[in-house]
């Protein structure tokens, strides 16, 4: 379950976040910035690594005392980002998968919302809630 | 939903529509051609979305062009591109000898002038797709006899 | 090439999305052209009468179905063959007037509105509204005059989309078909 | 600097090398030691053994050695590791003792000098009491020693010293002090440090040997001691791999210990060491991995070990100088060559480190409650001045029980340890890991996460008060936030900002970030926002703003008086925002109405100003600037005037300029250069934002891409105007000036095509549909530029009707004055044109005036202009053929000198216009006239399209022309015009120059006189002139041939000569016999003479037929009598 979870569009600005409320969301605007790095780099590294297999999603980026970030990237450059408590161990890498794929499916719906101005932050109810479902239920 | 007949009279429809309302001030129809075209390009953003969910990260831009000319033109118009050459400095062209939009209208000289209208669409709906994958381009569509057609693709390096 | 994907099975799929979006294309564009929801909702039924009058044909000539006997073989045969050939969903008929003139077409899921959400400034918006003005098209390229309109849609919050469709005459043979 | 409570030993870091002390030297006064010492310092590279020298007086004391204890029946240990310990191996306890003693084998006094080395050995043993140490000795030599075996003296006496010093043969030595110094103190090091392993073995063996005597109750503070020193001896060893073995353990084997509040430091700081070790070795044995692995275990294992919850800030520093210990044994084992990368380097474990300093520097607020005053006696100070063991509490030095033994000391130790603490600069230790980390990220390509640490660096700064750099870095990083668009954090950062202006009383920055704090790119909450405006406000009035919340008391005080100074102090209260890199509260678009206007027409400009915050805002001034400054004057727009200005939030507001452009400026473009608005006064505070060229923020340009695909219905129902919905408006920078459409028209009357080099008429009507006077009409009129370059060599203008221009004249004639031209009236006017050359041309008639209008009740007078071109083509007006025939209008295609041809001229009209010839004639070269004085046959003939005027011309060669070549003949002119064309106007004159002919000389000419008639049996007399043109006598032999037609009298074949230049005549009678057209007789001529000319040559000269008329009624005798 995720503690953090975010959007984020082709030119890097966020189109949704959305984090646990108990903690400082700042926090986790600022772990998701900086994950991008990581994000660039495995993207702009396509091609060049030996055996790339051009997956979507990147695994986790990087690890912190207390959070691990993981991250997957669109073929339309769509960066999405998932935070979990690093003391939550029991999560299993396929099961963050299945969390990506949820969020691409949901995302691509939004995409095709003829009222969705792609660019726009998401506001949609229906993401909203497949997001909520991944989420820490807190309180 | 065997066939493509909704989407046919719906396209036309559209045509139909535009350039009817394009009449009077703007009535030059280059105004309803790029309407058309920009709901080409909304549809091509949605399509290409969907469409790339399952497929692994694109190489380069030549990667994202074939699949363009196969993967998207066959869920779109039922067929491959026929013919895709590139000049290897941003030009591309797209051939498809028997255009999907273009059969139902009979050959003939007296339509080539109708036949902007009828590729508009398509044009944004290339530019549109091309866009969402990060290619920023100029799509232009000729056609000399019907119903092949040519479809120029220029990128826009940034 | 690197990616022979198995495209072809859910290409049926795709060009039906093709049409939804293109569909949300159109409606987006009425509601830039136009003022208020009414005057879309006008156009889409116009526009919609426009493709029922053509798509008739190309019904009849796929579906090998003869002339109905009366309304309620009509109302099979819309939500049977011709839902099923063209948006791949199989409505169900409900809700019969007592005088057999009148039935709903109940839709778990609408194609054409797949993906949308209306925003709060549409709450009058009827998007699907292009499927009345095909119905009423289609029913008078075959003598009949029916008055078709949306009673609920999920899109407004209902629980599902119902198509309420009353039949109002049969047209003589030799009169033209209405405008357009 | 503080905290260094915290820090590593320097012994627990450096790498233990074997110790060994040379004694016996006197590096002082004796050079050769001092020689022997250099070598054995300088240098030690890699290559050389890992030894440590030292040099000792011979009698120096070692550390005494403790009684060997027999049992560890009752012994309780105080602690786990001594703090002398370490340093007591590597620099106190030698491995071997080495003793340097000058002594040749073949030394004179041999047996004192044998003995003397003797005791020195002894003293040496016996300050080493009981230590394992070894004891070598080195005999330093002046021969060079003969090859073992050879010198029998050296090895007896040899085998007699070691049993003297009792010393094995291996402890022995040589040094010859010769020229290969370094060589043998080589060898000799070596040997020594074969001494020092088998020395550390035997520790190893002896620590070893204690294990037996241990039990698992009273002892597990001795099983972690022995591992670690066993691993440590094993690294003096350098026997890393055991070492790393042996740390291993003793690593599990205190997380074994029972840990309890008391211990809990001990325990930690003994992990952290060996921790600290493993991860070097690991890191040494290029294994990083395990090290990373290793380091995770560790905290992982001791994250939660908190210990004493009054001193939980102790915590927090020993976890983060745990990180910074491993960020730098990372960064090391890069500097020695491992490759780090973006997501596994130093600079994760050094932010982890500041992390944990913020964590010590809050807990550290919490705990050290200030006032109270430091205990006294010192409870942190020992009678040693340090702690016997490493992690213990200096007022309970030994004490393992689990409760403390006397709970008074424990407090006031407690309280001193946090007073101590109470004075750590925790702010600086933070920067400096957050430089360091930043310095790492940097490195590994993590720009995001570097602004990041900036950005915790800068907040860091806030709260040490440092605002300047606080600023600075928050500054620094900020644009880059504002460029990706993270509002929330961008927010933040500004606000953070926004206190360090405040604090410093920096106004400009303070305006600025209120300014973005205000805007769209801002996520603060409604009342956040309204205070700020208030603030802001306050300070355009030049007041001073409430504090930022949450600004430290203190320093707002500070703040204050800081604000009131400046607000005092006048002047320099006019600042400028370039809005470009910000994204103010304030939006401003610009566009023009159109992108052209006439220049009679107002110019109208339209900026739209919104702005976003909560409250209704009001500016003072409104002013574009052009790109021509002389117009700005029209567009300001001030409160002083009617103009409201106030801002309603989110209310789009339009001010509408409008001006008249300057005539000059026709053809021109205006260009919006940029926009300032001007908010506060000028008795207060005034800033000006100024927005570059149309207006547009930092985030406009987005914002424009994204309105423009959206799909939002732009403002619905009449409720605005559509333009006023803010994301619709598109600007407009610039316009063209484009001159007034003129109010006249301009005909042109005449008959095309033109005809060669005539003066071709084109009457030019201007009429005028002004309502007032076109002043000075100019026309420009010629040969319309940019066509064929030899068009302009061919082609000629003039207002002269009367003369035909020459080649001079301009092929353009600029600005031909037309005078005024009154409302309603018409100009005419009549332009030639002369076209050299045939073809189609085109003419440009450029009519330009200034006319008097009004514009916005403005008098202007503006220069209009209309152009007209029209092509004409330009034909040939006729053809003219030439042809010589002879007299006998026989075509001739050789002409004999001195004899007379005719010239025949046909002159055919190709105009589709009459044509009138004036006149005609010839310009002979060489030939001459026949006819006295010849004149045009063809004078004022009129020729129609295609009709033909010919003249005929009998001409001669005269003689004495060099016969049988060419002669050129002369021109042929004809002078004409058009009929239709002005009778007083110009004649045209066309010259053709006629074609050369052939000459011939014929040595005799001869030819006949005879009437142009005979008459049936009438005589008619032909005589017959036979001219010699020879310089030499001329035989000629003349035969008549009878013919049916004639009789003839005459001599019928006579041979004659003739004189040169003379002539013969001969007279004949012929008597025609038939009626109508009859060849005459034939006469021959032969010139015997000159064979070379033919005789058919002269047939040419004779009359060949004569016309008979029949008889007449009544007969003439008298002609037959006259015969």
């Amino acid at each position: 379950m995720a503690v953090c979870i975010a959007v984020i569009a082709k030119e890097n600005y966020p189109l949704y976040i959305r984090s646990v409320a108990t903690q400082n969301e700042l926090k986790f605007h600022y772990t998701v910035h900086t994950s991008l790095d990581v994000v660039e780099e495995k993207i702009s590294s396509v091609g060049k690594a030996l055996g790339d297999q051009r997956e979507l999603y990147l695994g986790l980026l990087y690890p912190t005392e207390d959070y691990k970030v993981y991250g997957y990237v669109t073929n339309s450059k769509v960066k999405f980002v998932i935070v979990v408590d690093s003391s939550n161990t029991s999560l299993r890498d396929n099961e963050i998968r299945s969390m990506f794929r949820k969020l691409h499916n949901s995302f691509t719906d939004v995409m095709c919302n003829p009222f969705y101005n792609p660019g726009d932050p998401i506001q949609s109810k229906a993401f909203n809630g497949v997001v909520s479902g991944m989420m820490v239920q807190t309180g | 939903m065997a066939h493509e007949a909704p989407f046919q009279l719906l396209h036309s429809e559209l045509i139909h529509y535009i350039c009817k309302t394009a009449d009077g001030a703007d009535s030059e129809n280059g105004r309803s051609v790029t309407k058309l075209e920009n709901m080409g390009f909304r549809v091509g953003q949605g399509l290409i979305e969907r469409l790339t969910k399952d497929t692994a990260r694109f190489k380069d831009e030549l990667d994202v062009m074939k699949f363009i000319c196969k993967d998207f033109w066959t869920c779109v118009f039922k067929k491959q591109i026929d013919n895709l050459r590139t000049n290897h400095q941003g030009i591309y062209v797209l051939q498809d000898n028997k255009f999907l939009l273009l059969c139902h209208m009979s050959a003939g000289k007296q339509y080539l002038e109708h036949a902007p209208k009828y590729l508009a669409f398509t044009c944004g709906l290339v530019r549109g797709a091309l866009s969402n994958m990060g290619v920023k381009s100029i799509v232009t569509a000729e056609v000399s006899v019907m119903p092949a057609c040519k479809f120029q693709v220029m990128i826009q390096k940034l | 090439m690197s990616r022979q994907s198995n495209r072809t099975t859910d290409s049926k799929k795709m060009n039906s999305e093709l049409f939804t979006l293109t569909y949300g294309a159109l409606v987006t564009q009425l509601c830039k052209d136009y003022e208020n929801d009414e005057e879309v909702n006008k156009q889409l039924d116009k526009m919609g009468y426009n493709i029922g009058v053509r798509l008739i044909e190309d019904f009849l000539a796929r579906s090998s179905v003869g002339r109905c006997q009366d309304f309620r073989e009509t109302a099979d045969v819309i939500a049977k063959v011709a839902f099923k050939m063209y948006l791949g969903v199989t409505p169900s008929v409900t809700n019969w007037s007592p005088a057999g003139d009148e039935f709903s077409l109940i839709l778990e899921n609408n194609p054409l509105a797949d993906f949308v959400e209306l925003p709060d400034n549409h709450s009058t918006l009827v998007y699907s509204n292009l499927l009345c003005g095909a119905l009423r098209g289609a029913l008078e390229m075959v003598q009949m005059a029916v008055d078709v309109k949306f009673a609920q849609d999920t899109l407004r919050g209902d629980g599902v989309t119902e198509i309420r469709m009353k039949f109002i005459k049969r047209i003589e043979e030799n009169l033209p078909a209405g405008d357009e | 600097m503080a905290g260094s409570q915290w820090d590593l030993p320097p012994e627990l870091c450096c790498r233990p090398m074997a110790f060994v002390a040379l004694t016996g030297l006197d590096v002082v006064y004796n050079a050769v030691h001092r020689a022997i010492w250099d070598a054995f310092c300088a240098n030690r590279r890699a290559d050389r053994v890992p030894i440590s020298f030292k040099v000792l007086a011979g009698d120096h004391e070692y550390p005494k050695c403790r009684t060997k204890r027999t049992s560890y029946e009752w012994y309780i240990p105080k602690g786990i590791l001594k703090t002398g310990w370490m340093n007591k191996h590597l620099n106190l306890v030698p491995a071997l003792v080495v003793l340097f003693y000058e002594l040749d084998w073949d030394d004179p006094q041999w047996k004192e000098k044998q003995s003397e080395c003797a005791t020195k050995v002894e003293i040496v043993r016996t300050s080493l009491q009981g230590r394992n140490a070894k004891v070598a000795v080195v005999l330093i030599q002046k021969k060079t020693p003969l090859p073992p075996g050879e010198d029998l003296v050296a090895s007896e006496r040899a085998q007699a010293l070691c049993t003297a010093c009792d010393l094995s043969g291996k402890s022995l030595f040589v040094l010859p002090h010769t020229d290969h110094l370094v060589g043998y103190i080589i060898r000799l090091e070596n040997a020594f440090y074969e001494h020092a392993q088998t020395y550390y073995y035997t520790e190893i063996r002896r620590v070893k040997s204690h294990k037996e005597f241990l039990n698992k109750t009273t002892h597990q503070l001795l099983f972690v001691r022995h591992q670690f020193k066993i691993a440590f001896f094993s690294e003096l060893k350098q026997d890393t791999q055991n070492a790393l073995k042996y740390y291993r353990t003793a690593y599990s084997l205190v997380h074994e210990l029972r840990a309890h509040e008391t211990n809990m430091l001990e325990i930690k700081t003994m992990a952290g060491f060996i921790n600290y070790k493993i991860c070097r070795l690991c890191f040494q044995h290029n294994t990083p991995l395990d090290a990373i692995a290793q380091f995770r275990k560790h905290m992982d294992q001791c994250k939660k070990k908190i210990g004493c919850a009054e001193l939980a800030f102790e915590h927090s520093a020993w976890m983060s100088k745990q990180f910074q210990s491993f960020g730098e044994l990372f960064d090391e084992a890069i500097k020695l060559g491992l490759t780090a990368i973006q997501t596994q380097n130093p600079g994760f474990y050094y932010q982890q480190a500041a992390c944990y300093t913020q964590d010590r520097k809050q807990l550290a607020h919490q705990l050290c409650q200030a006032g109270a005053s430091y205990p006294s006696p010192d409870p942190l100070d020992t009678q040693s001045g340090g702690l016997d063991f490493y992690g213990q509490r200096p007022w309970r030095q030994g004490h393992q029980s689990i409760d403390p033994q006397d709970a008074e000391k424990e407090k006031v130790g407690i309280l001193a340890l946090q007073i101590k603490e109470r004075d750590v600069p925790h702010s600086e230790l933070i920067i400096a890991l957050l430089g360091n980390a930043v310095a790492q990220f940097k490195k590994y390509k993590c720009p995001r996460m570097k602004s990041h640490l900036m950005v915790q660096m800068g907040e860091e700064y806030y709260h040490a008060k440092d605002y300047t750099k606080a600023f600075k870095l928050l500054d620094y990083v900020m644009c880059d936030y504002r460029t990706e668009r993270w509002c929330a954090l961008l927010t933040d950062i500004l606000s953070t900002a926004l206190r360090c202006a405040y604090l410093m009383a920096s106004v400009k920055d303070y305006i600025l970030y209120c300014m973005e704090l205000l805007g769209r790119a801002s996520d603060l909450k409604e009342e956040q926002k309204s205070r700020i405006e208030k603030n802001l406000l306050k300070v355009l009035m030049n007041d001073v703003p409430e504090p930022e919340p949450d600004c430290d008391p203190s320093s707002v005080g500070a703040a204050r008086s800081l604000w009131t100074d400046r607000m005092a102090l006048a002047g320099s209260n006019e600042m400028t925002i370039e809005v470009q890199d910000y994204i103010p509260f304030i939006q401003c678009k610009a566009k023009f109405q159109s992108p052209s206007f006439h220049v009679d027409q107002p110019i109208q400009l339209q900026v739209f100003v919104r702005a976003d915050c909560p409250h209704p805002v009001s500016f003072n001034k409104l002013s574009v600037s052009l790109s021509n400054q002389e117009y700005n004057q029209w567009c300001v727009a001030e409160s002083s005037g009617q103009e409201d200005m106030t801002l309603l939030p989110g209310k789009p507001k339009r001010y509408r300029f409008s001006f008249v452009a300057k005539t000059e400026d026709v053809g021109k473009k205006i260009e919006i250069t940029g926009i300032e608005l001007m908010m506060g006064s000028d008795n207060g505070r005034c800033v000006f934002l100024s927005w570059r060229g149309a207006g547009g923020d930092a985030a406009s340009a987005h914002e424009a891409l994204q309105s423009s695909r959206s799909s939002r219905r732009w403002a619905r129902g009449n409720e605005a105007h559509p333009e006023l919905d803010w994301d619709g408006i598109t600007l407009q920078n610039s316009t063209m000036i484009i001159s007034r459409v003129p109010k006249i028209s301009v005909v042109l009357s005449h008959q095309p095509p033109i005809l060669t080099n005539e003066m071709y008429c084109i009457r030019l009507a201007v009429q005028s549909q002004e309502d007032a006077v076109a002043r000075d009409v100019q026309l420009t009129t010629g040969l319309k530029p940019g066509q064929d370059a030899n068009l302009s060599q061919t082609t000629h203008v003039t207002l002269d009707a009367f003369k035909v221009c020459d080649d001079s004249a301009a092929s353009l004639l600029p600005d031909v004055p037309l005078g005024d031209l009154q409302p309603g009236g018409t100009l005419e006017k009549c332009i030639y044109f002369r076209c050299g050359s045939t073809g189609p041309r085109v003419f440009l008639f450029h009519v330009a005036y200034s006319v008097e209008t009004a514009v916005e009740g403005r008098q202007i007078i503006c220069k209009c202009h209309k152009d007209e071109t029209v092509t004409i083509d330009t034909l040939v007006p006729f053809d003219v053929s030439v042809k010589f025939v002879s007299t006998k209008f026989e075509p001739l295609d050789r002409v004999a000198v001195d004899i007379p041809f005719l010239l025949l001229t046909d002159v055919v009209s190709s105009s589709p216009w009459p044509l009138l010839l004036a006149s005609s004639s010839l310009q002979l070269l060489t030939l001459t006239s026949n006819t006295p004085q010849l004149q045009s046959q063809l004078q004022e003939v009129v020729l129609q399209t295609a009709e033909c005027a010919t003249e005929c011309f009998c001409l001669r060669c005269p003689p004495g022309t060099n016969d049988n070549n060419t002669v050129a003949t002369g021109q042929y002119l004809i002078s004409w015009r058009r009929q239709s064309s002005n009778p007083d106007g110009p004649l045209i004159q066309t010259t053709v120059t006629l074609p050369h002919i052939i000459l011939e000389s014929v040595p005799v000419y001869i030819y006949a006189d005879l009437p142009s008639f005979g008459r049936v049996r009438e005589s008619l007399p032909v005589r017959y002139h036979i001219e010699n043109r020879t310089s030499l006598v001329q035989e000629v032999e003349m035969a008549v041939e009878p013919s049916d037609a004639f009789m003839f009298s005459g001599l019928k074949q006579v041979r004659l000569r003739i004189l040169p230049g003379t002539e013969q005549q001969m007279l004949y009678n012929y008597y025609p016999l038939m009626a109508g057209y009859q060849t005459l007789p034939q006469l021959n001529i032969n010139l015997p003479r000159c064979q070379s000319s033919n005789t058919q040559a002269l047939k040419r000269f004779l009359p060949q037929r004569i016309f008979v008329k029949p008889q007449g009624r009544q007969p003439e005798d008298a002609s037959i009598a006259a015969a």
